[in-house]
């Protein structure tokens, strides 16, 4: 059992790796009170993807994707760095948004923790 | 609600780990994400585009408009924030 | 010719309309809702014409840069996105008209100019991603329109609107980041991210669980998005709490375009043999629909706000589109793709005039309305239309979609369902009846006598567009033939081989 | 014979074209109410005029416009049609002056909705009767359903809203039965539309059959069936003039007819008589006839106890279409507009009772009859009717339900009617011996209703007589040629 499933793990450590920190990352984002924290844990989720897509572009061998004069050289999958650019900006913009409705918060309500956001809201 | 937090979480865990079960091995030349679109940008990139660089050949030529769709992403954040937090001024 | 530009100046329009409104409004603050308006007209006018040649010459690709797909991005636009952008931007027009009115007396004079240019880029997004037939680039425009959306939320007047904003951004959040984990695996399976593409690629892939769990991350991240029952919370504070014109935009316009992406991933990417046969998730899914038709509608009585009993009966009523899609049965889809129609106009009509009554007299309680049919007749004549749509009663829009679906559910041998459907509208009679009762046969009583007496129908700017809603919530019922002719070809393309 | 008209189509039309009328000219009394008279005449008369067609023997026919294959707008004026049509049609026309009459000296406020909503439900009424297909009737039943809430809520009191609900919650839970019906016929037969003899003959098990016919009779709770039948004693709070058309003629008389045209026309004779749902539905009918007017005895409210003899009145419509026999159905298809002239009498006089001296109840009308002597007299002659009594109409629907009993060999419901009409006896002629023979306890100055009251139920009074002495215009002329297409004894 082990011996099948070994290979396997290691063959792929890389998503698995990804899958862990994307856990730990909705766990945050779920479980933690505080809107920064969760605004964290929603960074960590988002650069979990990341990971899990730009190993996927990784051949063995490659080099970065930028031509070289040598004609034998092999090149890793451009694509996924593309998607990833775009998801970079866009999970920035995300947090972006993200913080300075926390700020808002914090103005309005004098705390940025979940559970005393719902009983100051339940109070009124 | 952490109980209930590290449940779901871990149920879309399991879901993951079986996900990645059928994936390509890491590095795999074989893999059919590296063998069919972008095979033409890694060959082609250069002819198409004038590029050196393929992932910006992509991210400016091939999928530039993916990069439009990313440049009003920053936009839209913008005016967002400008929305949420400035006070006074002319917007 | 600029007419084989058109499916991408839809989408590009009101992005340029967003930079001159941004411009304008710096200049001139007064120069933003003229600019807005002209832009989703237009708008409109193209996407009609895009229609009706989409119906003449069949599906229409445009290949952005030229580049063929898989390797640039393809615009494809047949009978399905042809009809939802015509009924999404025919809402844009009448919301746009609608906001003048409404979002001036709602936010401040000074944040107008950002108004109109964050609804230009949320209708930026939404046309985005009814056009696109590249899947990454749709989730670059779902991001567009969340964050817009988001942005819109918290413009409400209370401050609960920040902290129902901030919740929809975490979910909104949350989904989009599944949604991407789902394009990530299909791309790693299959090496693309055009739909037509992955159509022809996946299914010799059916039995790998990469492509199985890709299927459910895109069910997971587009339940959240349209607001499928357990994944619900987030959706009666942020209707609640948001501008009227931002309440009508998110429960016509940014809730059918969720369910508008789930339609194509599912009939589109993965196909109905996938969704039918390969894995049994449909029945899941209509077992999910028929319980947030039953508790939606179950909620929505218990409200006594009257936004956020609408908002309920939203996440009763998009069970509807959910059920028909989920019977996968020719009638059913049918219905369901009708409803996108009908419950964008009925809801629209409904949360247009929760936010008249807010306009003309600040009244957000059911139990405030009392009498209020005398001093606002035409209004609440509206009301009365457009919830005699929504429990259902012919000849109104909202029968027909009904009808299709549990003629569907019957014809696929799904006796419970057509009971859901029935067990329903009496639900929704219940709460509907309630506030009718509320504004015609009670008396305004001593609390209410000087709000309900002051009130007016709201000036022509809002009403207008409420009126244009109603007669549309008779017409469509009676002239159902009209958007049947739309979908029919797409249903019987879609489903024809099953 | 279908004949392209679109006269019941305008007979529908002309008092949704005066509710828009009333509701334009709401802040002029005159010209609103006699925007309701110039329209209960204009309906008459379009009625009427189909009536040389009808017994030539053609079907004035029209189809509006086609929502799906299957599945349209479309009426018919048969003559089982202009049965209910003509009734109501008619006695609007009393009412509306009644109505103006009692209004009037009743002080009654939010008048234009009032008006408003009676027209839409005479409207509704004529579209039931016109309609050539399940969907047009439903829908008009639905439209009928909600038109008539406001009238009962009409006095906005804590107790009428409460009928109110109580009526919504009977009719539209009802609603929901006949929707699932319609759909359920649609999707067995690809098709609404009725034609005598049935449609559903061979699409589907008897079991499915016998659901689908259980949906339907509950589907059609406006006919007051027992125990869907608590609705109807509330919604006596509503205005005099409502309970007097509406919930004596046209509501309820739109359930018996809906029942009716479903068993001949959508299940047809053959189907429900081979599936024993005629004995059924009789059943039903018997037990609401004696149950009812039971009830009936035990009311002191007038109103009420005039409603519980309308349930019991009513399911004699049922048990002559249950018996499936040629006299059993011309005794229920006579008895839409019978009934409905004699019980409108009894209404209009109570109605002139309450408006005139303020009392609701049985035990305080005391000497009523000597202060009121023709609305008393009327009243009586419409309480005579209703028992089977000459020289009253009403003896006439008793004749052809026995004979129909007789002919379908179900001597048991001769017992039924039998006994019903004892009960009739019994509830009734405690109100006319109170009236006449006992002396008031205290002498008031009541005198007889204004004119505009009094002339109606007068005249509903003389023409329950008349209906005995000469039937055959027009009412059984009408029956016996629906009976004949029912039964298909001759080609339609």
């Amino acid at each position: 059992m082990i011996e099948t499933l070994l290979p396997g793990l290691f063959l792929r450590y890389n998503y698995y790796m990804a899958v862990i920190i994307m856990l730990i990352g909705l766990y945050a984002m779920i479980a933690k009170g505080n809107l920064i924290k969760k605004i964290i844990g929603l960074n960590i989720f988002q650069t979990a993807i990341f990971l899990f897509y730009i190993s996927s572009s990784d051949i063995i061998g490659g080099t970065a994707p930028i031509l070289t004069s040598d004609p034998a050289s092999v090149y890793v999958n451009p694509l996924p760095h593309v998607l990833i650019l775009t998801a970079i900006v866009v999970a920035v913009s995300t947090t972006a948004v993200g913080l300075a409705l926390v700020i808002r918060i914090y103005e309005a309500y004098g705390t940025i923790e979940e559970d005393e956001l719902i009983a100051m809201e339940a109070k009124e | 609600m952490k109980i209930w937090a590290l449940v779901s979480v871990l149920l879309i865990g399991v879901l993951l780990l079986w996900a990645e079960g059928d994936i390509p091995a890491f590095g795999d030349p074989m893999a059919p994400s590296y063998n069919y679109v972008a095979d033409r940008y890694i060959s082609d990139a250069h002819n198409d585009t004038a590029t050196k660089n393929m992932v910006t050949a992509i991210l400016a030529d091939y999928r530039g408009y993916d990069t439009l769709g990313e440049l009003t992403v920053i936009f839209t954040a913008g005016v967002a924030v400008l929305l949420l937090l400035r006070r006074g001024g002319r917007l | 010719m600029i007419i084989d530009h058109f499916p991408v100046l839809v989408v590009v329009l009101p992005l340029v309309g967003a930079f001159v409104t941004l411009l304008a409004g710096w200049a001139d603050r007064r120069l933003c809702f003229p600019i807005a308006m002209a832009t989703t007209f237009i708008q409109f006018c193209i996407s009609l014409q895009i229609l009706s040649r989409v119906m003449q010459t069949g599906p229409l690709h445009y290949n952005l840069g030229n580049w063929l797909p898989p390797w640039g991005i393809e615009y494809v636009i047949d009978q399905l996105n042809g009809f939802v952008l015509v009924v999404i931007l025919f809402l844009c027009v009448l919301t746009c008209l609608y906001s003048y009115r409404s979002i001036h007396s709602e936010i401040d004079e000074k944040k107008i100019p950002a108004f109109y240019t964050v609804f230009l880029l949320l209708v930026t997004g939404v046309c985005g991603i009814a056009v696109t037939g590249d899947l990454f680039n749709l989730y670059v425009f779902l991001e567009i329109s969340s964050l817009a959306a988001y942005a819109l939320v918290a413009l409400g007047r209370e401050k609960r609107s920040l902290v129902s904003s901030f919740t929809y951004l975490v979910m909104g959040s949350v989904s989009a980041c599944f949604i991407l984990l789902g394009i990530g695996h299909l791309y790693i399976a299959t090496g693309t991210l055009n739909m037509a593409d992955l159509a022809r690629l996946l299914p010799p892939l059916y039995g790998s669980t990469v492509i199985q769990s890709a299927f459910i991350f895109f069910i997971i991240g587009l339940s959240i998005k349209t607001a499928l029952f357990p994944l619900h919370l987030w959706l009666p504070d942020a209707y609640r709490y948001s501008p009227s014109a931002v309440t009508v935009l998110l429960a016509s316009v940014v809730s059918k375009i969720g369910v508008y992406a789930l339609i194509r991933i599912l009939f589109s990417v993965f196909t109905p043999a996938f969704i039918i046969i390969e894995i049994p998730v449909m029945e899941v899914f209509c077992w999910l629909a028929a319980v947030a038709i039953i508790g939606g509608s179950v909620l929505a009585i218990a409200q006594t706000d009257l936004k956020r009993m609408l908002a309920y009966s939203s996440v009763s009523q998009m069970g509807y589109i959910l059920l028909g899609i989920g019977i996968a049965d020719n009638l059913a889809v049918t219905g369901g793709i009708l409803q996108i129609l009908n419950h964008a106009v009925m809801k629209g009509c409904l949360f247009m005039i929760a936010g008249a009554f807010i306009y003309t007299s600040g009244i957000r309680s059911i139990d405030d309305l009392r009498g209020i049919a005398r001093t606002m007749p035409l209004t609440a004549a509206a009301f009365v239309i457009a919830a005699a749509s929504m429990i259902g009663i012919p000849p109104t829009a909202g029968f027909m979609s009904k009808w299709f679906i549990a003629l569907g559910a019957l014809e696929s041998g799904q006796w419970i369902f057509v009971l859901v459907i029935l067990a329903s509208s009496l639900l929704t009679a219940i709460y509907f009846w309630k506030v009718i009762e509320y504004m015609y046969f009670r008396d305004p009583g001593t609390r209410c006598a000087e709000v309900v007496s002051t009130a007016r129908d709201p000036p022509a700017g809002m009403l207008v567009p409420i009126l244009i809603l109603a007669a549309a919530c008779v017409l469509f019922g009676i002239f159902v033939s009209i958007p049947l002719e739309v979908i029919e070809p797409f249903v019987t393309g879609i489903l024809g081989g099953i | 014979m279908d004949q392209i008209s679109f006269v019941p189509v305008l007979a529908i039309c002309i008092p949704a074209v005066a509710a828009v009328l009333i509701l334009i000219f709401r802040n002029h009394p005159m010209i609103r109410e006699s925007w309701t008279i110039l329209a209960s005449f204009a309906t008459l008369a379009c009625v009427l005029s189909m009536l040389p067609l009808v017994f030539s023997g053609a079907e004035p026919y029209a189809a509006l416009f086609q929502i799906l294959p299957g599945l349209s707008i479309s009426f018919r004026a048969d003559a089982f049609a202009l049965i209910f049509a003509l009734t109501s049609s008619s006695l609007w026309v009393l009412n509306s002056f009644y109505s103006i009459g009692y209004m009037q000296a009743h002080h009654g406020k939010n008048l234009t909705r009032y008006f408003f909503c009676f027209s839409v439900a005479i409207s509704a009424a004529l579209g039931v009767a016109f309609s050539a297909d399940l969907l047009t009737m439903f829908i008009f039943y639905e439209i009928l359903t909600l038109s008539t809430y406001p009238l009962v809520v009409h006095a906005e009191s804590e107790e009428a809203r409460m009928a109110g609900r109580k009526y919504l919650a009977y009719l539209l839970t009802a609603g929901i039965f006949f929707l699932f019906s319609v759909l359920l016929t649609y999707f067995l037969t690809g098709g609404t539309a009725f034609a005598p003899g049935g449609i559903l003959t061979g699409q589907g098990s008897a079991l499915l059959m016998m659901i689908l016919f259980i949906t339907f009779l509950i589907g059609f709770a406006k006919a007051a069936w027992i125990p869907l039948h608590s609705w109807l004693p509330s919604a006596m709070v509503a205005p005099t003039p409502v309970s007097a058309l509406l919930h004596a003629v046209a509501v309820v008389k739109a359930g018996v007819f809906g029942i009716a045209r479903v068993v001949f026309y959508i299940f047809g004779i053959d189907m429900v008589s081979a599936l024993g749902l005629g004995l059924l539905l009789a059943s039903i009918a018997s037990f609401t006839i004696i149950v009812a007017s039971m009830m009936a005895l035990t009311q002191d409210n007038l109103k009420k106890r005039l409603a519980y003899s309308t349930i019991s009145q009513l399911s004699y419509i049922l048990l002559g279409v249950a018996l499936l026999t040629p006299s059993g159905i011309i005794a229920a298809l006579i008895h839409i507009p019978f009934h409905a002239f004699m019980k409108i009498t009894l209404f209009f006089s109570a109605g002139a009772i309450i408006v005139m001296t303020g009392i609701e109840n049985i035990s305080e009308m005391k000497g009523i009859g000597r202060k009121m002597p023709i609305t008393m007299l009327m009243f009586a002659i419409g309480a005579i009717g209703i028992c089977g009594l000459p020289p009253v109409c009403g003896i006439i629907t008793k004749w052809y339900l026995a004979l129909g009993a007789i002919e379908a060999g179900q001597l048991i419901f001769l017992v039924v009617i039998l006994s019903s009409s004892i009960l009739n006896v019994l509830y009734f002629f405690p109100i006319i011996s109170t009236a006449f023979f006992e002396k008031p306890d205290v002498d008031t100055g009541v005198h007889e209703a204004p004119l505009f009251m009094l002339i109606p139920l007068t005249i509903t009074g003389i023409c329950s007589v008349l209906l005995f002495l000469f039937p055959d215009w027009p009412f059984l002329t009408l029956v016996t040629i629906a009976e004949a297409i029912i039964t298909g004894s001759v080609l339609p």
